[in-house]
């Protein structure tokens, strides 16, 4: 039988090479593992992956590659939400199922028959931090976030949840993905007097965040998003991370998982695969692909390379028990994640508890 | 009010970094004429060179610096000996795409050698902020404003004052006739590029405390000692060591007092302002052409 | 140059044949596609080229424009619903008038000063994007703008909108030749040569740059509006400063101060990085390596390169 | 003590200079002429190193410059002043005189140069008086002295001067004549371009004619005056010429 | 061949007219109130000894430097704070003591761009090439051949201003200030790097100009040239005004020949 040509686009290098580094390991080691077991349908696979260095219109050039020159029956990635609202237009022309690995809520509302994400949306990651707020009283917070599209993004829930939460957001700040210093946006914060800071960003800003945030000798609780969720946010903080709260997909904590949690196993089995195979840590990132194959795996069964196939397969898709969290597909959810998905961890020590 | 000296404080900090990085292109401007759009990547150079041998190799302090400055130095000179002037009759316009080649190859380079993940270092010396009127500044920040300090002193004294110095002033100006006064021009852009690397690594070493280190960290870095020294006006080493603390402080009065999203927008409006009033920078050099 | 303007159809011709015999023949959608970016990028290279090669001002902002020119048409179709080409008319006009408005004052810099204020106010135009998030879609983008249509041709992906960029682009490589033989052209060339003494031989320099600056910022904004309607969605990082250096490396690359360099600069920047993909984490490398070795042995770009190499070809055979 | 042997110098591929040889021997004054574009400046810029496209045989003191650069060639003993204005602009007109003697304050030390310094300013006094400013604003004459003076500076066994009087009035005109005898007397060795043929010849030892890149004529100063071919091409009509014309 | 239409039109029996010009450097004063004017029609040398502030005063009369003090009429229109275009088109053009030509453009192309000021096509019309741009553009392209063989340079009008031997580079940037049909022409040391027998077909060069009726100013230091083609003298020295006169009223001042001309 000849092979399935499955498309990856990663920001491998660039600003957001954090997510996209992994990501591309991730498929590119997925695919090994399932050829290694025969195909599926007897079909090899063959994953072309480029790399869209996070610049929208280098991706929209990969995408065309990938439909065009390659003919990929199915797309996964890119890693961020401007790259993928960037091609989302040219693989629904072209009818092609794309899996996103992307965190953006805009790339899966409203609902395009053609567009799936495996990345939790900030929505719940947002949704996960306010309720552990509302448990821990804190009323009054101010935010910190990065200026793009993922902080932006992650500003739009904080904002827009908050009253749900009975949480009220004095003040607003952003600060620059490459910024060596934060101090004034923090002073200002610490002058308004809230009970808790909310950092929304990627590596390495929150970790400057904390860390000037201790220079500042700050004591109210400090606040991060996922977006921070690897060890190397522990690496660079030093001791500033002690005492941060985050949520995170289960990955970071899988030791500390209950046994009887579903996800345990197959984040003990991609973990130990992955470091097996490349040096350096698993990341929650890499998971989002991990997910994407094996639910585009799932959907390629008895489709035939049919792209309309593996769409309705993918759609149909219940109860997929991955290392982001549980996928359950509905027309109306192509991101298919519960609230469940995320953990809610502090940093003790230089490591991770969980929180409950 | 303590907010205020806060800011104050952050804005000298990051404008010492700028002020750093802003006297290594004016010292290269000073002596060849030529911006080098690569210089950023020299600052990185420095700062991950730093990881390794310092953090890694856990060398003592004074020689790891050594060892970087001495690694920013020499990439200089290689940089100088194959692309600069192996380059044939180069217009100004035609070294700058030259320096933006290179840094995109230095830092594809670091990100080979160093990986993609960025890293973070201790301070030089001990940990604690010191508190001033309530707002804290830390130790590292005064050892960067003084690594500044020193800097632009020196190499201000060094082409004001040395013949030597002079000498890659003349080359820089007219090479014809710095040739026929006999002043061997390839050894004075080596020298000028060699120092203005070395410049450049210091600035990495120094920084690399306060903020992580990547091998992506030099591109906007070096854009803001760019617009630093152009502020403080080419080629005058006081200007950019002006230009940068004038940078980073509007950028922290900036977020502190109007909006911290707009903050690049509003150095950047008051920086233009300047410009126009004086087009030549704060310390603009003196015309010296007439008809 | 005014001798051999009488021949210049003939080159548009060749020209126009070929790019429609590519256009004819090409079945697939992604050389195609390739050739549309080529032809988007002509066009602001063509523009710098107007500003740096042929005046000597050097400008680090002129994605500005471009993004200008792409954010006004998102706005006006995809918000406001209006006509995109009216929006277009008004995406050039609204270039042309910061153009102006901002040239007024940065142009009097030279040098690295004017290199400065422009790239200065690349950053601000950027960041106003960015933070204007409840009209430009802020740092996750613009999604929502409409394809262009004329009559009952679809401008979609593909062939169409191939042959509308590379007609733009063939009217503006007409329009800027005929600029430069003209006497507005010659006065461009002057002030690049010596400012002081065409100032001094009474042409209004200031002027004559402001004009030369709204005029490549109106096809910088032409540019832009190709772009966006052409992948349909957009967001501020593929206006910033990094793009703004790569307009100006085209222009060099290709080689200033001529109007077939503008297309050979951006064809082969557009290209390099599709080409380089198969190198993976060495493509910066490469790319940084390929920029410096171009300019060190073809310091007046690839036309200009490429012609000598030719030549010398010749005379070894001969 | 200069020997040169079948010079031709090339921009591009467009020779201006064919075949061109000539000697100077030491302590000696010789004047070059010839009329606008003939290649005179070419020809020196050969000598100095400026000028990397050219064939043939160039020696000095025995030693040949093919290869040579410019700075190496300065530290042979050739200094040269320039064609045009080659000062460094932005430098004071102190730092350019000192950017003279670059080559010798490592070798002979500051307390020869600072004495060659004043003999300098004061064959220049407005030098002196202008010191500080900066070279670029200097008006025209004065730039052609900075020149002069850097050159001297250098000490060189062999000065080559390209059109040194030019731009410069009557009064400084003579007194550079008379400063190049001065030095030709004390030993130094001396190749001099002039459009001031008449003047330039009355001090040489001896004179070649340049016509568009060839060496038509050469001999001893004196012949040179009084050749007919000469008188006709470079040393013109006389004084009041256009008088005359003008009250006819 | 006319050379300038407006010669015609001139109002003012005195061309130019300076009063009182004071310019400062720094501390020194390179014009000290220095005043004289100029009928129309005549060529006046200006000399003086080096650094004198010869071309200083071409800088303030041609509009590049302001007066401190003093002002400027020309053509009975006072132009202390005309933009250097305006003045030009208003008739006044130079040539520089260091040769400024368009080093990259062919010596037909400099002429043609010194017609900038007579000339109107603008950015519509050079784009759509209207009948009129045309012709406009015929019509320069004649003027400057002429003007080149009227100089004796059309030999050269194909080669690269910058290529072309220095004495050639004087002489064009006389037909390029002549494209721009000043009425008044200041010309700096336009015989510095010629031979005699060169300067004197400058000499017989600007004598042609004259009679077409544009006023000249001439810096130069060649005596003979000057003496024999000036209508009148105007000599600065350090700033000031030593004197002013026939040729013959000049060599015969003592003054002025020690200070300037020297014993020969
Ligand atoms: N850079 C150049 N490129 C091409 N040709 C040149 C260049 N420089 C000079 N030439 C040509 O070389 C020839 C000789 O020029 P050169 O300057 O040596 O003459 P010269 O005798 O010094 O004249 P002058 O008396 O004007 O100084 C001229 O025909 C000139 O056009
Ligand atoms: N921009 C300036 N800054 C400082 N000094 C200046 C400037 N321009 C001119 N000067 C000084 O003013 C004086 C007059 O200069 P100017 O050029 O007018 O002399 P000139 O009469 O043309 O002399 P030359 O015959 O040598 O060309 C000179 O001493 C010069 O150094
Ligand atoms: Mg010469
Ligand atoms: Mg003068």
């Amino acid at each position: 039988a000849d092979v399935y040509k499955i498309g990856g686009i990663f920001s491998v290098t660039g600003r957001a090479s954090f997510l996209g580094d992994p990501e591309k390991k991730t498929m590119e080691m997925m695919v090994e593992q399932i050829n290694a077991a025969g195909g599926i349908d007897g079909h090899m696979l063959e994953a072309v992956i480029y790399d869209s260095e996070g610049d929208p219109a280098k991706a929209v050039s990969a995408v065309n590659k990938l439909i065009h020159k390659d003919q990929v029956i199915a797309i996964i990635g890119p890693s961020t939400t401007p790259t993928t609202l960037a091609i989302v237009n040219f693989t629904k022309r072209a009818k092609v199922p794309l899996i996103s690995c992307a965190a953006g809520i805009k790339i899966t509302t409203p609902v395009d028959p053609w567009v799936f994400k495996t990345a939790q949306s900030d929505l719940l990651a947002v949704a996960a931090v306010y309720q552990q707020m509302k448990t821990a009283g804190i009323k009054k917070i101010g935010i910190l976030t990065v200026s793009n599209a993922y902080g932006e993004s992650g500003k739009k829930q904080l904002l827009s949840q908050a009253e749900e939460f009975g949480i009220q957001v004095i003040l607003n700040e952003s600060f620059g993905a490459k910024d060596t210093d934060t101090t004034p946006q923090l002073a200002k914060i610490k002058a308004a007097g809230p009970d808790a800071i909310v950092c929304w960003g990627t590596n390495p800003g929150p970790a400057v965040v904390a860390k000037n945030a201790k220079q500042l000798k700050i004591d109210i609780p400090l606040y991060q998003s996922h977006g921070v969720g690897s060890p190397k946010f522990i690496e660079l903080a030093q001791d500033a991370a002690n005492g941060n709260i985050l949520p995170t997909g289960k990955i970071l904590v899988t030791s500390l998982l209950d046994d009887s949690d579903p996800q345990k196993k197959v984040l003990e089995d991609y973990q130990k695969a992955y470091e097996n195979k490349y040096s350096g840590n698993v990341s929650g990132f890499g998971g989002y692909a991990f997910d994407a194959v094996n639910l585009l795996a799932g959907a390629l069964k008895g489709s035939g390379g049919d792209k309309e196939k593996i769409r309705d397969n993918l759609e149909a898709t219940k109860n997929y028990v991955g290392a982001t969290g549980e996928f359950n597909f509905t027309t109306q959810d192509h991101n298919g994640l519960s609230p469940a998905a995320f953990v809610m961890v502090e940093i003790q020590n230089g490591t991770w508890t969980l929180l409950k | 009010m303590q907010e205020i000296v806060q800011y104050l404080f952050s804005g000298i900090t990051t404008g010492a970094v700028y002020a750093v990085i802003a006297v290594g292109l004016s010292m290269l401007y000073s002596s060849t004429e030529l911006i080098n759009f690569a210089h950023g990547e020299f600052v990185m150079i420095g700062a991950l060179a730093m990881v390794t041998l310092w953090v890694r190799l856990g060398l003592p302090l004074p020689v790891a610096v050594a060892g970087a400055v001495a690694a920013g130095c020499m990439l200089g000179l290689v940089f100088e000996r194959f692309a600069i002037r192996t380059a044939r009759n180069p217009e100004p316009i035609t070294l700058i795409i030259i320096t933006v080649g290179a840094g995109i190859f230095l830092k594809g380079a670091a990100m080979i050698v160093w990986g993609k993940d960025p890293f973070s270092m201790p301070s030089f010396s001990s940990h604690e902020s010191i508190e001033i009127f309530g707002a804290a500044l830390l130790p590292q920040s005064i050892w960067i404003v003084t690594a500044a300090l020193v800097l632009a002193g020196g190499i201000h004294l060094f082409l004001k004052k040395t013949i030597t110095g002079k000498a890659m002033v003349a080359c820089a100006v007219n090479k014809k006739a710095a040739w026929l006064s006999g002043i061997p021009s390839e050894k004075m852009g080596v020298l000028a590029f060699g120092i203005s690397a070395g410049c450049g690594a210091v600035a990495g070493i120094f920084i690399a405390p306060i903020t992580m280190s990547s091998y992506d960290m030099g591109t906007i870095l070096g854009l803001k000692g760019f617009c630093a020294a152009m502020i403080g006006g080419l080629g005058s080493l006081w200007g950019a060591f002006a230009g940068g603390l004038l940078l980073g402080i509007l950028e922290s009065l900036g977020a502190g007092l109007i909006s911290s999203g707009l903050k690049d927008a509003i150095a950047f409006v008051l920086l233009l302002l300047i410009l126009y009033i004086r087009p030549g920078g704060l310390f603009a050099a003196k015309e010296a052409k007439r008809f | 140059m005014t001798d051999k303007n009488k021949y210049l159809w003939i080159e548009y011709l060749i020209f126009a044949c070929a790019v429609s015999t590519f256009g004819l023949v090409t079945e697939n959608t992604y050389y195609l596609q390739i050739m549309t970016f080529i032809g988007i990028n002509t066009l602001l290279g063509l523009g710098l080229n107007m500003l740096m090669g042929y005046t000597g001002q050097v400008s680090l902002g002129h994605a500005a424009f471009y993004g200008i020119g792409a954010y006004t048409t998102a706005i006006l179709s995809g918000t406001y619903g209006l006509n995109p080409w009216l929006a277009l008319v008004c995406a050039v006009a609204a270039a042309v008038l910061i153009a102006f408005v901002v040239g007024l004052p940065t142009l009097r810099l030279s040098g690295y000063y004017l290199a400065m204020g422009t790239l200065g106010f690349g950053m601000i135009i950027n960041i106003v994007i960015r933070e204007w998030d409840n009209v430009t879609g802020g740092a996750s983008g613009f999604v929502g703008i409409p394809v262009l249509e004329a009559g009952s041709i679809v401008f979609m992906s593909g062939a169409s909108y191939y042959f509308l960029v590379w007609g733009i682009v063939l009217a503006a490589m007409i329009i800027c030749r005929r600029l430069l033989a003209s006497r507005t052209g010659r006065a461009l060339r002057a002030i690049h040569d010596g400012e002081n003494a065409a100032v001094a031989i009474g042409i209004n320099t200031h002027l004559l740059k402001l004009e030369i600056f709204m005029f490549s910022a109106a096809l910088g904004a032409v540019a832009g509006f190709l772009y966006a309607h052409f992948v349909l969605f957009i967001s501020p990082e593929s206006f910033g400063f990094m793009f703004s250096i790569k307009i100006v490396t085209m222009v060099v690359i290709g080689g200033m101060a001529s109007v077939w360099g503008a297309l050979l600069g951006a064809a082969v920047l557009t290209l390099l990085p599709e080409v380089l993909h198969g190198f993976a984490e060495y493509e910066m490398i490469i790319f940084g390596l390929i920029l410096m070795l171009v300019m060190i042995f073809m310091p007046q770009g690839l036309t200009q390169g490429i012609m000598d190499m030719i030549r010398t070809a010749r005379r070894a055979k001969a | 003590m200069l020997k040169i042997k079948n010079l031709r110098c090339c921009y591009g591929n467009i020779a201006v200079v064919h075949t061109v040889s000539l000697s100077v021997r030491q302590g000696e004054l010789i004047s070059i002429i010839g009329a606008n574009g003939a290649g005179k400046s070419t020809l020196l810029a050969a000598v100095c190193g400026l000028l990397k496209n050219w064939s043939g045989e160039i020696e000095f003191k025995g030693h040949a410059l093919k290869g040579m650069s410019a700075p190496a060639i300065v530290r042979q003993g050739i200094s040269m002043v320039p064609e045009g204005r080659q000062i460094f602009s932005p430098l004071s007109v102190m730092d350019n005189l000192k950017m003279g003697a670059y080559t010798r304050f490592r070798r002979e030390g500051k307390i020869r140069v600072a004495q060659d310094l004043d003999r300098v300013v004061q064959m220049f006094p407005i030098l002196k008086e202008r010191s500080a400013q900066l070279a670029g604003t200097l008006s025209g004459g004065e730039q052609q002295m900075l020149a002069i003076g850097r050159a001297l500076m250098a000490h060189p066994t062999l000065l080559v001067l390209d059109e040194p009087s030019m731009g410069l009035a009557p009064k400084i005109v003579e007194m550079i004549f008379s400063t190049i005898q001065d030095l030709s007397q004390s030993g130094v060795t001396i190749l001099l371009v002039e459009q001031n043929a008449r003047a330039a010849l009355k001090i040489s030892d001896r004179g070649y004619v340049l016509e568009t890149g060839k060496m038509v004529l050469q001999g001893s100063a004196d012949e040179l005056l009084v050749d007919d071919d000469v008188k006709r091409a470079y040393l013109g009509k006389d004084y009041g010429d256009f008088l005359d014309e003008r009250n006819q | 061949m006319i050379l300038s239409q407006q010669t015609l039109g001139i109002r003012a029996e005195q061309i130019l007219e300076a009063q009182d010009l004071t310019k400062m450097f720094g501390g020194v004063k390179a014009q000290d109130k220095i005043s004289f004017a100029i009928e129309k029609g005549i060529v006046c040398g200006l000399i003086g000894p080096n650094g004198a502030g010869k071309t200083t005063l071409f800088n303030m009369i041609t509009g590049i430097y302001r007066p401190d003090a003093g002002k400027v009429v020309f053509n009975g229109k006072d132009i202390r704070k005309m933009p250097v275009h305006r003045l030009v088109k208003a008739g006044v053009a130079r040539t520089f003591q260091h040769v400024e030509l368009f080093s990259s453009m062919t010596l037909l192309e400099n002429i043609m761009v010194g017609m900038h000021v007579r000339t109107k096509a603008g950015f519509w019309a050079a784009v759509t090439r209207i009948p009129a741009m045309k012709k406009e553009e015929r019509q320069s392209r004649r003027r400057a051949e002429e003007l080149l063989e009227f100089t004796d340079l059309a030999a050269d009008a194909h080669k690269m201003a910058g290529d072309l031997p220095a004495g050639r580079q004087k002489t064009a940037q006389i037909a390029r200030a002549l494209a721009s049909e000043p009425l008044l022409l200041l010309l700096d040391e336009p015989a510095a790097g010629l031979n005699p027998v060169e300067t004197h077909a400058l000499g017989k060069l600007i004598q042609k100009i004259k009679q077409s009726g544009i006023t000249m100013m001439l810096v130069e230091h060649d005596m003979s040239l000057v003496m024999g083609i000036s209508d009148k003298v105007v000599v600065l020295d350090q700033g000031k005004k030593l004197a002013e006169g026939t040729p013959r009223q000049i060599q015969r001042n003592e003054a002025v020949m020690s200070a300037y001309l020297g014993n020969g």
